[in-house]
């Protein structure tokens, strides 16, 4: 019966939580701007409705640009079974923090691969910048994940992330936390260091990828982009939070998201996007802030 | 051992059979494929025994010259490589049957057959080898039989330039290997191995000096930074099934040695220890950086040769680590992920090197910017090429996740003490490889195989005999295979490991357990990523069989003409990294802008050579020759300056000695 | 009686060269002589004759591994001269038969003569019956390069024989016991020699000797006359005659040891051995002329055995090894040097480039011997010079040792370069096809035997080899002769 | 005997350096036969014992061949080449006098750390044959023309002769004959190398003998 409820209130962050946190990003945005705004399912709706839809392939693509999305996908599933998502995840062991990062990676290299799969210039611009960019985010991450493990004593998302430590620990936390921030918005395509409400900007890095899917495919990618982004951000809800006796595990992971999401919104509304060339001094500064908050903790 | 002994003969045989048989082609490929078939069998039978913990007892013949003995002898680590040695060898041979058929006679045939068996023969017997003597014999023959088959092609410069290189790096090396031995024989009084093992400690500067010979010595083969520079040149020259061998076996008999001679002497210092990690990260950075900016796609593998070997070296340093800590555990961890990354990386290198000779062959050349759209045309080629690019990356279904894996959890074990922020440094290091990887590999699959043909040649392109995809697939199915079903091999490394840390098989077994289990669910969740994949698959198959799917030219917003010339290039998909890089890389770019208001020429034109051959090595190299000359006026060609030396040398030696 | 056979036979041959008039037919003399002279020494392996003219002339075993090393040496090379004349047709080999001939008499002479008077004179005729070799070509070149060969050779034979002299003044006053300089009476009473004189000829000898072995600085000649004589005349003496100022210099050496000045003659040999080294190194990178890379290589070695020898008595089995070894490899590389020079007409690397297409089995050979002669396994030289490394290492001798490894590391660059640029590549004009000149039977088959030998060497130390040459090297070391 | 085998030895070195100073190349062919006489004599002098038979056969043998033979091959030699005068030297005459001084000083020198051999009379003999034998070298190495290094070469077996002239007792009559014999072949030899020069060449300066060289 545990299990049962386990496995059910996954499956519904699993679906519900990605385009809800768009959407309250993209909210909160409006909020800031002052209009209304769309409704908070929106993103939902746009899935749903691009899986009734027909597709139109390329014919210079191969069955690469096919399997990308769905790949993509999968893996972000799997990965998303190492995160505490309902109080405890579905699998934890020693080590799986680091398959984590790696299947994110995977991710990243069947979608940049599908993309150089078009032929196109603008594609492969975009597929030369997420590798780019991400391979400046991933020594932050696993400087953060490093600092978190040696603090908790596993190598496990699920102990990893969890708040402990206490007020003597909090300087390496905030600084964890905050690298583990860039990197979030950074993996995510998220302003300052893209902007996802662009199209046909040549700055763009990850909308540009995946711009010849459509139809299921596309599906498949603003879902499993939204997953990224919801499962970094419940990481780092676990981080800081602890769990509210009164919303319960998932509760208080659903509150913390939409939290998780007002503050993106927020930092969306106040910045602008940074030039190309200052994104890698971003994602150094993010590997710095990990290595110091490393240093306190093993102080 | 005489299984052993059969397999070295049987290759040997049958590289002079082959050379013998040089007027028939049948009669050498059926001794080349017949030679093959019974090492691999007779290498094999033994191989497995011995990790399946079977005792094979050495072999023992005294040998009438100064210190040798043959002395052969099987213990994990040897049956470990030398298994790595007959699946890649085996695989490479049969595939360069096809190969040497497909290149229509621009290849000679005789020699590449000959020089391939006899590296593979010497490489079998070097992993078996117990006596100093008999191990240098194997090593150089080893050595040789590799530059035949780098020079094969000597009517080009370039392969002529770096059939000279490799060379003199492999003497060199070999050597440092002499005084290491010399050394070590002095202490042991002999020049056994077992010997050496039961000697009389060395002295701190004896220490010392055994570390650097064996690191120089060794490292020059294995192509540790910067004594990679030979690598990156040889590999490209060589026939592909050649450069596989090479790269995906020879190369780690490098690091084998360093193993071996570890299981001998027992730990090294702390400070060895760690410079090794520092080397073996420094190493490997530096070879994906560089081979991020290759275009020439075989210089490319090459360069991620050199990673590997980086991260190998990270894990025999980490395995040091735990063995100068008296941490059984944690020597076993580090040892046990480099020689299954040793493993893996044989795997799929090879795997790579025999897919890019296809490409080559089908193309006619090793640039990247020439190819593109292959896909279409190479369909089981370049679907093994992408197994291969996503195995080198190190992502998580296939093989080359579990020796990182394993390395990783070395670096960020929850267990506090000091050398904790190093070691958290290099995974963060390991992991930067570990995305350049996916963005050197994305760039070499993505632009070879994926978009439309930039050339004629890529356009025209044919698929490869089945003899040479049987070996490919055969190599991407083990890379499969191994990421799903990891425990088989990770037995074999864990043995490997036990023998390198000196540690007894029930200590071994209970480490190997619990890291089995782990990465048993790491195959399992990759075989789950498998599955939900084809479920998603199917998924989408099914949404859109109600649907409307068309066909039409990539849209890209609206691009109305897209031409292959306006794809991304070799030089532009890594650009927004090599930008960050440039001073370390010190790409040379020619541009000649589009001048004018009806501009008619335009280029741009980018090469990154390697900074210690091409920088480096000229500084240093420069000044030797300049002091060398010297003396060369001395040689003025006059007979009374002749005399006068003689006759000044027997004045100064006679009021000085006498 | 044997000694007679030894000596006269060659002698003889050498004589009926000159009177034979029929350029076909004297060659044919040569591997008969040779043959019989071969069957002679190895008669000589089966059992040690003993000392004979009162002790003047007795072979030891010092002696008779030059003595073998020369038979054998001249067999093959016999062999070859048969095929490599008759392509000379257009000048007599009158002299060059009978100067082969007599070189083998006054080899055979230096190596069984237990005095050291008699081992001058040896040598001397083996300088003077060589220049004609040297000069067989008959050109400006050759010309030159006899004049040098002939004037530095004379010096250093003139300064040996000083040496000659001061070993007898050393033994003054003198007991009246037989003849001064005879090695045995040396010998047997080292330990009232006069230290000072003794040393003096060990100075002498060396330094004369070493010119005529070309060890630098006193090798100058070597470079001339090894480039400028024919290939099968670079192999005679660059494998032979090098041993046999080696075995004078060995000869002095075993005095110094009896006399308890080791220390001191050991010195100067792993001084002059190292500083050839250097020189050799430093000649050989750039060297443009594939003959003369070899001569410098030939330099090299000589420092070789005279560094082993300066290593005591390990060192000295490994040199007397590598004397072996060195001349052997030079045959196969002065062979199919001179094989590839003809197959060009030029010996440097602006001429002769892509030799593996023009004359196939003589380019491998060259390769394979360049291989050998730098120390790689599975050839023989790299089992004496592996030794050699090994008793500097155990005499921890680091310098000596760092050095050794250090200078081979140099002269291999040097030398990899020039012989690659020859054997790899495209020849000239693109004409690939392969030359008559280069790889004709005979002209191979010589080369071949020497590889084959040095890779039987290289695996297989045979027991009365091993035997023979500890015995020699505890010899030289002080031991019982 | 004693204070003439003392002058005779001081001759021999006095005519040593004076051929270092000499150009006329007849002069200094004729200078070396007078050399060569004077060590044909020495025999007759310098043991205590005085002189035996075999004394006497080698005195005169070395007489003729060194007075005699040696300078008639040579004069033949530069009749036929047709030369007369010695081109300048590498070094100049007064240096090559001076050196010729300062190794005198060595041979002395070097002599001082030898113990003069019993059964000798003089002293003089090892540091006179030592002098010898380098100013033959200086010669060798100084001059231009083959022939004049020729000479040099004789000046250098002299001062060998000499030393062996102290071990005559000693050392049996093979080894002299040998020295003998040698120096003979070996000015034969460089004579017909000679002739091949002057032909090759048109002159016996070894000024064109430097083509083999590596710089």
């Amino acid at each position: 019966m545990e299990t049962l409820k386990l496995v059910a209130s996954y499956l519904l962050i699993l679906v519900f939580a990605p385009p809800v946190m768009l959407g309250l990003i993209t909210k909160t945005k409006a909020a800031v701007a002052g209009r209304k705004g769309p409704p908070v399912l929106q993103p939902l709706y746009d899935t749903l409705k691009l899986l009734g839809k027909g597709a139109v392939y390329s014919t210079t693509t191969t069955w690469m640009f096919r399997l990308g999305p769905v790949a993509a996908l999968a893996a972000v599933l799997a990965a998303s079974s190492f995160v505490p998502l309902a109080g405890e995840p579905l699998i934890s062991f020693n080590g799986d923090a680091i398959l984590f990062a790696y299947l994110l990676a995977l991710g990243r290299f069947v979608t940049a691969t599908a993309a150089l799969d078009t032929g196109s210039s603008f594609e492969g611009m975009g597929a030369s910048r997420e590798a780019a960019f991400s391979s400046l985010a991933e020594p932050a991450l696993i400087l953060a994940f490093a600092s978190l493990a040696y603090r908790s004593g596993a190598l496990s998302l699920a102990r990893m992330f969890s708040p402990h430590g206490g007020p003597q620990a909090a300087a390496s936390t905030v600084l964890a936390l905050g690298s583990l921030f860039v990197v979030l918005l950074a993996e995510n395509s998220r302003i300052p260091v893209d902007d996802p409400n662009t199209h046909l900007e040549l700055t763009m890095i990850h909308e540009v990828m995946v711009l010849d899917h459509g139809g299921p495919d596309l599906a498949f990618i603003l879902h499993g982009a939204g997953l990224r982004l919801a499962l970094m951000a419940s990481l780092l809800v676990r981080l800081v939070l602890p769990d509210w006796p009164a919303a319960g595990p998932v509760g208080s992971l659903v509150l913390g998201l939409a939290a998780t999401a007002v503050v993106i919104g927020l930092v969306e509304s106040s910045m602008a996007r940074l030039r190309l060339i200052r994104v890698p001094q971003l994602l150094v500064a993010a590997i710095c802030a990990a290595t110091f908050g490393l240093i306190l903790t093993l102080r | 051992m005489i299984l052993l002994l059969g397999a070295v003969l049987a290759l040997g045989g049958a590289a002079l059979l082959s050379s013998l048989a040089s007027r028939h082609d049948r009669w050498a490929r059926s001794a080349v494929i017949a030679g093959l078939a019974a090492a691999a069998i007779a290498g094999g039978t033994l191989a497995w025994r011995t990790i399946a913990g079977q005792r094979v007892s050495d072999l023992l013949w005294s040998w009438p010259v100064p210190g040798a003995a043959f002395h052969v002898g099987m213990d994990s680590l040897s049956a470990c490589f030398l298994l790595l040695v007959l699946v890649v060898g085996c695989c490479a041979g049969l595939y360069g049957e096809g190969y040497l058929a497909g290149s229509h006679g621009h290849i000679p045939a005789t020699p590449v057959r000959f020089f391939f068996l006899v590296l593979l023969g010497a490489m079998a017997l070097l992993v078996a080898a117990r006596n100093a003597f008999l191990f240098m014999i194997a090593w150089e023959t080893m050595a040789l039989a590799a530059f035949g088959l780098v020079s094969c092609e000597h009517g080009k410069p370039e392969v002529r330039k770096a059939g000279l290189l490799y060379l003199i790096c492999t003497h060199v090396g070999s050597l440092f290997l002499l005084a290491l031995f010399a050394l070590l024989g002095r202490n042991a009084g002999s020049l056994e191995f077992s010997a050496f093992a039961a000697a009389p400690a060395l002295s701190a500067a004896e220490r010392v000096a055994v570390f650097l010979l064996a690191l120089v010595g060794f490292g020059m083969k294995a192509g540790f930074m910067p004594l990679h520079i030979w690598l990156q040149e040889a590999h490209p020259a060589a026939p592909s099934h050649a450069s596989a061998a090479m790269s995906g076996v020879m190369i780690e008999m490098g690091l084998y040695g360093l193993l071996r001679l570890l299981s001998l002497l027992g730990p090294v210092s702390i400070e060895a220890a760690f410079f090794l990690v520092a080397l073996g990260l420094i190493t490997a950075v530096f070879g994906i950086t560089f081979a991020m900016a290759q275009r020439d796609f075989k210089r490319l593998l090459a360069y991620s040769s050199i990673e590997n070997i980086g991260i190998i070296l990270t894990g025999a340093g980490l395995g040091c680590y735990g063995l100068a800590k008296h941490h059984p555990s944690l020597a076993l961890l580090g040892f046990a992920g480099a020689i299954l990354h040793t493993l893996n990386h044989g795997l799929f290198k090879s795997l790579l090197f025999l897919s890019a000779g296809a490409v080559y062959q089908a193309v006619g050349t090793r640039d990247i910017e020439a190819c593109g759209g292959l896909q279409k045309r190479l369909p089981w080629t370049c679907g093994l090429t992408a197994v291969g690019a996503a195995a080198i990356c190190g992502l998580p279904p296939l093989n080359g996740f579990t020796g990182e894996w394993l390395i990783y959890n070395w670096l960020l074990r929850p267990d506090p003490g000091h050398g904790m922020l190093f070691s958290a440094l290099a995974a963060a290091a390991l992991a930067l490889v570990g995305a350049f990887a996916v963005a050197a590999f994305s760039k070499y699959y993505g632009l070879t195989c994926l978009g439309q043909p930039r050339s004629e040649a890529a356009r025209d392109a044919r698929e490869p005999s089945w003899i040479m995809l049987g070996p490919m697939a055969l190599l991407a199915a083990l890379c499969v295979g191994i990421g799903l079903f990891p425990s088989p091999a990770l037995h074999v490394a864990f043995a490997a490991a036990g023998d390198v840390a000196g540690q007894a098989r029930p200590a071994v077994s209970a480490s190997l357990d619990e890291w089995s289990r782990l990465l048993g669910a790491i195959g399992l969740l990759g075989a789950g990523v498998c599955a939900l994949s084809a479920l998603l698959w199917l998924f989408r198959g099914a949404l859109l069989r109600r649907r409307k799917v068309g066909l039409g030219p990539t849209w890209s917003c609206g691009f109305t003409a897209p031409t292959a010339r306006m794809q991304y290039t070799g030089s532009s998909y890594p650009m927004p990294l090599t930008r960050v890089f440039a001073a370390a890389l010190a790409t040379r770019e020619e541009i000649r802008p589009p001048l004018g208001y009806w501009p008619v020429k335009a280029s741009f034109e980018s090469r990154t050579p390697d900074p210690a051959l091409e920088r480096w090595l000229p500084v240093l190299t420069a000044k030797f020759e300049e002091w060398l000359s010297a003396p060369r006026r001395l040689q003025y060609g006059r007979l009374q300056l002749y005399l006068l030396y003689v006759s000044a040398f027997l004045v100064i030696t006679l009021l000085w000695k006498l | 009686m044997i000694y007679l056979l030894l000596i006269g036979v060659p002698l003889l041959v050498g004589l009926l060269a000159l009177a034979v008039d029929s350029d076909e037919w004297r060659p044919w003399l040569l591997p008969l002589g040779c043959t019989i002279h071969a069957s002679i020494v190895a008669a000589c392996w089966r059992m040690l004759p003993g000392p004979a003219m009162n002790g003047w002339l007795r072979i030891d075993e010092l002696g008779l591994l030059v003595l073998s090393l020369a038979s054998a040496m001249f067999l093959v090379c016999s062999v070859y001269c048969l095929e490599y004349l008759r392509l000379r047709k257009e000048r007599s080999n009158r002299l060059f038969t009978a100067c082969l001939s007599f070189i083998l008499a006054s080899v055979s002479l230096v190596a069984v003569s237990r005095h050291m008077g008699l081992l001058w004179i040896g040598m001397e005729a083996a300088t003077l019956a060589a220049a004609p070799l040297v000069h067989f070509n008959h050109n400006e070149r050759s010309l030159e390069a006899t004049w040098k060969y002939l004037m530095m050779g004379s010096l250093g034979i003139g300064l040996a024989l000083l040496g000659t002299f001061f070993l007898a003044l050393a033994a003054i006053p003198f007991d009246g016991r037989g003849d001064p300089l005879l090695l045995d009476s040396l010998l047997s009473r080292a330990g009232t020699l006069s230290l000072p004189w003794l040393k003096g000829a060990f100075i002498f000898l060396l330094v004369g000797y070493g010119t005529k072995m070309g060890l630098a600085p006193l090798h100058s000649w070597k470079p001339d006359a090894y480039g400028e004589s024919p290939g099968v005349a670079g192999a005679i003496l660059a494998g032979v005659i090098t041993a046999c100022p080696f075995l004078g210099i060995l000869r002095a050496f075993q005095v110094c040891a009896a006399a308890g000045l080791s220390a001191f003659a050991q010195s100067l040999l792993v001084m002059m051995g190292l500083l050839s080294m250097a020189t050799a190194a430093a000649f050989i990178i750039g060297q443009r002329d594939f003959k003369r890379m070899l001569a410098y290589s030939s330099v090299e070695h000589m420092g070789i055995l005279a560094l082993g020898v300066g290593l005591g008595p390990a060192g000295s089995f490994a040199a007397l090894l590598h004397m072996i070894n060195n001349g052997l490899t030079k045959g196969v590389l002065f062979l199919s040097a001179g094989n590839i020079h003809r197959a060009f007409g030029g010996k440097t690397m602006d001429h002769a480039h892509g030799a593996l297409r023009r004359a196939p089995v003589s380019a491998a050979l060259f390769l394979l011997g360049f291989v050998a002669i730098t120390g790689s396994p599975p050839f023989a030289p790299f089992v004496s010079e592996f030794s050699i490394l090994r008793a500097s290492v155990d005499g921890h001798r680091s310098g000596v040792a760092l050095g050794f490894i250090g200078l081979l590391a140099v002269i291999f660059i040097g030398m990899a370069a020039t012989v690659l640029s020859v054997v790899y590549g495209l020849p000239p004009n693109n004409d690939s096809k392969p030359s008559a000149q280069g790889d004709s039977p005979l002209m191979i088959a010589a080369p071949l035997a020497f590889m084959g030998a040095i890779v039987f060497f290289g695996l297989w130390l045979p027991g009365w080899l091993t035997t023979a040459l500890s015995n020699a090297a505890k010899m030289l070391n002080g031991g019982a002769s | 005997m004693e204070p003439f085998s003392q002058l005779l030895l001081a001759f021999i070195v006095f005519l040593s350096l004076y051929l270092l100073g000499s150009s006329s190349l007849t002069g200094c062919i004729k200078i070396v036969a007078l050399q060569g006489m004077c060590l044909g004599a020495l025999p007759l002098t310098v043991r205590a014992e005085g002189f035996r038979l075999r004394g006497l056969f080698l005195a005169a043998g070395m007489f003729l061949l060194k007075g005699f033979v040696i300078p008639r091959v040579l004069l033949y030699a530069i009749r036929e080449v047709k030369i007369r005068r010695e081109i300048e030297p590498m070094i100049g005459y007064a240096p090559s006098l001076l050196i010729g001084a300062v190794l005198i000083g060595v041979s002395f020198a070097l002599a001082e750390r030898l113990p003069v051999p019993a059964g000798l009379r003089t002293s003089l003999m090892i540091p006179v044959s030592l002098a010898t034998v380098m100013m033959g070298m200086l010669m060798m190495i100084s001059r231009i023309k083959a022939i004049t290094q020729v000479i040099g070469y004789l000046v250098f077996e002299n001062g060998i002769y000499l030393f062996g002239l102290a071990i005559a007792y000693e050392a049996p009559w093979l080894i002299e004959m040998g020295v003998l014999l040698d120096v003979f072949v070996a000015v034969f030899v460089m004579g017909i190398i000679i002739n091949h020069i002057a032909r090759a060449f048109d002159s016996i300066s070894t000024e064109k003998l430097t083509r083999l060289s590596d710089y």
